[in-house]
């Protein structure tokens, strides 16, 4: 045991503790600020990496904060699979926080700037420990910071539809944490625990199903609206395209998902054996909206006119992939629904950073504006339409590796209806996207509109935008890499 | 034994006074009348009361505490009653007439 | 119809609360899950093992001090969030808000709450350095220290109170209580501990017990510093009026 | 019946009447009023279930500090609520 064991505390704390010191440099040299808020990020990203390799794909690495012993304190529980994530979200959170700047400086006020890292490296920080956490009342405490800075990175930039967005999305958010937290509560009332690998334990000898049954549909319901799940889903939209674009991808990309990952670790690790019944039942529920999710994401997204709203929509069908995978509880579904909060992440974040590109140039926001885009844009469309294959899942992009482990897994549970599903969202994507990427390389835009200038993002809103496309083609072609090593983890979780 | 009835006699007082004040807060027609129970019944009310659990308590470090607190709840209450009442009487609020009382039967 | 709707939804999840409530343990009974699993260790070593004889503050603070670190946390972020939407004062321009009150306070006012101010700082510094032997601790003694201040900003302005705790102190305070967890935590690393370790294995070994408790009042004077600060900010940044009064000489 | 168990009841009885009438006023003023009475009701509830700690805390944030921070919006905004 060296050193390498305090990384995953420093890995969630320094951006903490980043954002706490940010004010004061606000204070004393407010240009800055943009650039000191990396250091935290990047340095937890650097340690993610050095843990690479030191966690087993079948084991954890377990951490008791305070030197006290699980059911006692609280335990950082780390599997291979909660690496794989916090990787992912370092990832994304600093290459959005590197575009951050120069598309800050234009829609937020000067005032708020600082305001706007400080949140920022809050939500980073709190993904972090929520997906490292092994105590379900530390989550919850996770949750909160994490929806907070979300409801206010929302509104941040203070106009109406900003506002009322954010409004809607408190509204929905904050009956869901409090179910959350009924939930953790009649837990704790029944076992005496908040640690998850006791309560698995607990559960099993208590006696009061009722209790256990109510609280695991609080807690379905409570996640399912973070993570917005289909018929709870009705904030996302609107959150999701009037956000700033760095935002919107942090949304999209990293935190639906993160909420959805603990979903699955609570009904994994939490309510095993014991009240696989119940879970079962539910699950049958669950799986019944998240199909329902996919085709009305999908169909949603082809009625739409303004481009981020159609990449929200997207994502409403997305999440419903991603537990279509976990309802089919076996380890190729398992892999398939991790392997597309990867793939899916990092492809929604280029796409919501390349439509904020178009925004930050040209202000447009409708897909009909973007006829004809390619010839005065070409490095972001072409990143653009790349993201594109992945969301498809056209063969060398990750997404289909995943498409293909997600359709996997539900045949071998003998769900096909679900992997027709599963096919039918596809062509769905390829209806939207290729729409859009029509409309950019194939069709003449208006006179004049596109054809003052030849002049692209600059290189700093950029770079993000293609390390977000290539790693999509990365991860397709070098999945091998990860696949063997997140079916072994899903194998173990099961 | 004649401790407790000498404290009980105080709590008893206290809480009478308690009683008709939030009486009075609710009958009396207006604001200046009604913060006239309100204040002045509350702080006799509630240091009587104090003076009873003093006596009770008996002589002991407990009764600097309560001394205190009597201390600042005279002051604090004082001077929130003139605080409502001067800003009251600059923002001419009405003052209550007989008549308009009797029209709606209660006076409030 | 929505109405119908929402009041349908309500009395279904009050049902099923109800139902829940119906069936959990009976409160009290010792025989509970809840008092026989992990409370009777808090009970019974606390004291021992944190050094602190109120037992919630050896739990929050020490067996449970992640959790508190992700409040003081989620304390700090509600501010952020405050100033990200209404925005904050900037260095280098004083700001002023417009007084709505038609009635300025008297002299009688003024001079009572010149007087009682220090007394309540005084009671909540007294609340925030006993926390770990009587109830209270940082989080209320922080919340009457906001409650203070927005006394003497009601009654003196927002000019006179931000000259007394100007931007420049506020800005690194506001996050004192994170920063305090975290070098109490980095702190528990020297000498092979886990992070947010209050010395309890090293006492073991021999050293003064005496250093768990100054360490649990740095904590506990971290968060009291800053639960002050953000509330005294919030107030702060929602009193304050767009126009800006007077540019920096 | 005991004395303790008169008096929960009475607090019980006062924190859902406080509760019901801060979710239906429709003066906002006077809602928040009404919550920071509940606040106070449930600061001797805390007493009274031995949590002296969450007491004070309750007593001075939510009696205290959120009544103030919540008066303030109301004089920035409307104070009556829409039909």
């Amino acid at each position: 045991m060296g050193a390498w064991r305090h990384f995953p505390i420093f890995m969630i704390t320094v951006p903490l503790l980043g954002a706490v010191l940010l004010p004061f440099l606000g204070y004393v040299r407010e240009k800055w600020v943009p650039y000191a808020s990396l250091l935290p990020l990047g340095t937890s990203a650097l340690l993610g990496v050095l843990l690479i390799g030191r966690i087993p794909s079948g084991g954890y690495l377990s951490y008791h904060m305070g030197g006290w012993e699980p059911p006692f304190g609280i335990e950082i529980r780390l599997d291979y699979v909660g690496l794989f994530l916090m990787l992912v979200v370092c990832g994304i959170t600093t290459l959005a926080l590197v575009y951050s700047r120069r598309y800050i400086e234009k829609e937020v006020s000067g005032g708020r700037r600082t305001a706007y890292y400080v949140l920022y490296l809050l939500m980073s920080g709190a993904m972090l420990g929520f997906v490292a956490t092994g105590d379900i009342f530390n989550l919850f405490v996770f949750m909160e910071i994490l929806a907070l800075s979300s409801y206010a990175l929302v509104a941040i930039t203070g106009n109406r539809n900003a506002v009322r967005a954010a409004f809607k999305y408190i509204l929905m958010g904050a009956p869901s944490s409090i179910m959350v937290l009924l939930a953790i509560g009649f837990l704790y009332s029944v076992t005496g625990t908040l640690n998850m690998v006791d309560l698995a334990g607990r559960i099993a000898e208590s006696g009061f199903t009722e209790v256990l049954i109510v609280s695991y549909i609080l807690l379905v319901v409570g996640f399912g609206v973070k993570a917005a799940l289909f018929p709870l889903h009705m904030w996302l939209p609107d959150a999701h395209s009037i956000a700033p674009s760095p935002i919107s991808a942090l949304l999209s990309g990293l935190l639906v998902e993160v909420c959805a990952f603990a979903l699955v670790r609570i009904t994994l690790s939490v309510f095993t054996m014991r009240a696989s019944d119940l879970v079962m039942g539910t699950a049958d529920a669950v799986g019944v909206a998240a199909a329902a999710a996919v085709l009305y994401g999908g169909i949603m997204a082809i009625l739409q006119k303004d481009l981020k709203m159609m990449i929200a929509y997207s994502t409403v069908s997305h999440i419903g992939y991603i537990f279509l995978g976990l309802t089919a509880f076996t380890a190729e579904g398992l892999t398939g629904a991790m392997y597309h909060m990867l793939d899916h992440g990092l492809a929604k974040a280029c796409l919501f950073l390349c439509a904020g590109n178009f925004i930050y140039l040209k202000g447009y926001r409708r897909i009909e504006d973007l006829k004809g885009a390619w010839g005065q844009m070409p490095w972001t469309c072409f990143a653009f339409a790349l993201a594109s294959l992945s969301v498809i899942g056209i063969p060398p992009t990750a997404g289909f590796i995943s498409k293909w482990y997600l359709i996997l897994g539900n045949v071998e549970g003998g769900k096909w209806l679900y992997a027709a599903v599963l096919l039918a969202g596809s062509i769905l994507a390829a209806v939207y996207c290729l729409r859009v990427i029509y409309y950019m390389f194939f069709q003449a835009g208006k006179e004049g509109a596109w054809e003052e200038y030849w002049h692209d993002a600059p290189p700093a809103m950029l770079l993000p935008v293609w390390v977000l496309s290539l790693a999509t083609l990365f991860f397709g072609v070098f999945s091998f890499l990860i696949i063997p090593s997140l079916l072994k983890a899903a194998a173990y979780l099961l | 034994m004649a401790k407790d009835i000498v404290a009980g006699i105080f709590c008893c007082v206290g809480t009478l006074f308690f009683i008709i004040g939030t009486t009075g807060l609710l009958r009396m027609p207006d604001l200046f009348t009604r913060l006239h129970p309100s204040t002045k019944c509350d702080t006799l009310g509630a240091c009587s009361v104090i003076v009873g659990m003093a006596v009770h308590n008996g002589w002991s470090w407990d009764l600097l505490k309560l001394a205190f607190i009597v201390c600042f709840l005279l002051l604090s209450s004082a001077t929130c009653g003139h605080a409502i009442g001067r800003s009251a009487l600059r923002r001419n609020i009405p003052y209550w007439k007989k008549k308009e009382a009797n029209e709606d039967g209660h006076g409030a | 119809m929505k109405k119908v709707a929402a009041l349908l939804f309500i009395s279904a999840l009050a049902v099923l609360l109800l139902y829940v409530v119906a069936s959990m343990p009976p409160m009290g009974d010792p025989d509970n899950p809840t008092a026989t699993h992990v409370i009777p260790r808090y009970l019974e070593r606390a004291e021992e093992e944190t050094h602190t004889v109120n037992v919630v503050t050896g739990v929050i603070l020490n067996y449970r001090g992640y959790d508190t670190m992700g409040e003081v946390t989620v304390i700090f972020c509600a501010l952020a969030a405050v100033l990200a939407v209404l925005g904050r004062e900037r260095r280098g321009v004083i700001h002023g808000f417009v007084d709505r009150s038609e009635v300025p306070a008297s002299v009688i006012v003024k001079t009572m709450v010149r007087f009682m101010v220090p007394f309540i700082i005084l009671f909540s510094v007294y609340t925030i350095l006993h926390g770990e032997t009587s109830p209270g601790g940082g989080f209320q003694g922080g919340a009457v220290i906001g409650g203070s201040m927005i006394i003497f900003t009601t009654i003196f302005g927002l000019y006179e109170s931000s000259r007394r705790i100007p931007l420049k102190v506020r800005a690194p305070l506001e996050g004192a209580a994170v920063m305090g967890f975290f070098l109490v935590g980095s702190l528990g690393l020297v000498g092979g501990g886990n992070f947010l370790t209050y010395a309890w294995p090293r006492v073991a070994q021999g050293l003064h017990p005496s250093l768990v408790v100054w360490l649990t009042v740095l904590v506990e004077v971290g968060i009291g510093l800053g639960g002050a600060m953000v509330l005294t900010s919030i107030l702060f940044a929602m009193i304050r009026e767009e126009e800006e009064i007077a540019p920096a000489s | 019946m005991k004395m303790g168990t008169a008096l929960n009841l009475v607090l019980i009885l006062l924190l859902l009447t406080t509760a019901l009438l801060a979710v239906t006023a429709r003066d906002l003023l006077a809602a928040v009023v009404v919550f920071s009475v509940y606040s106070l009701i449930m600061a001797l509830m805390w007493q009274r279930l031995q949590a002296p700690d969450l007491a004070l805390t309750e007593a001075a944030v939510g009696a205290g500090v959120t009544t103030v921070l919540f008066v303030i919006t109301i004089f920035k905004t409307r104070r009556r609520e829409e039909e």
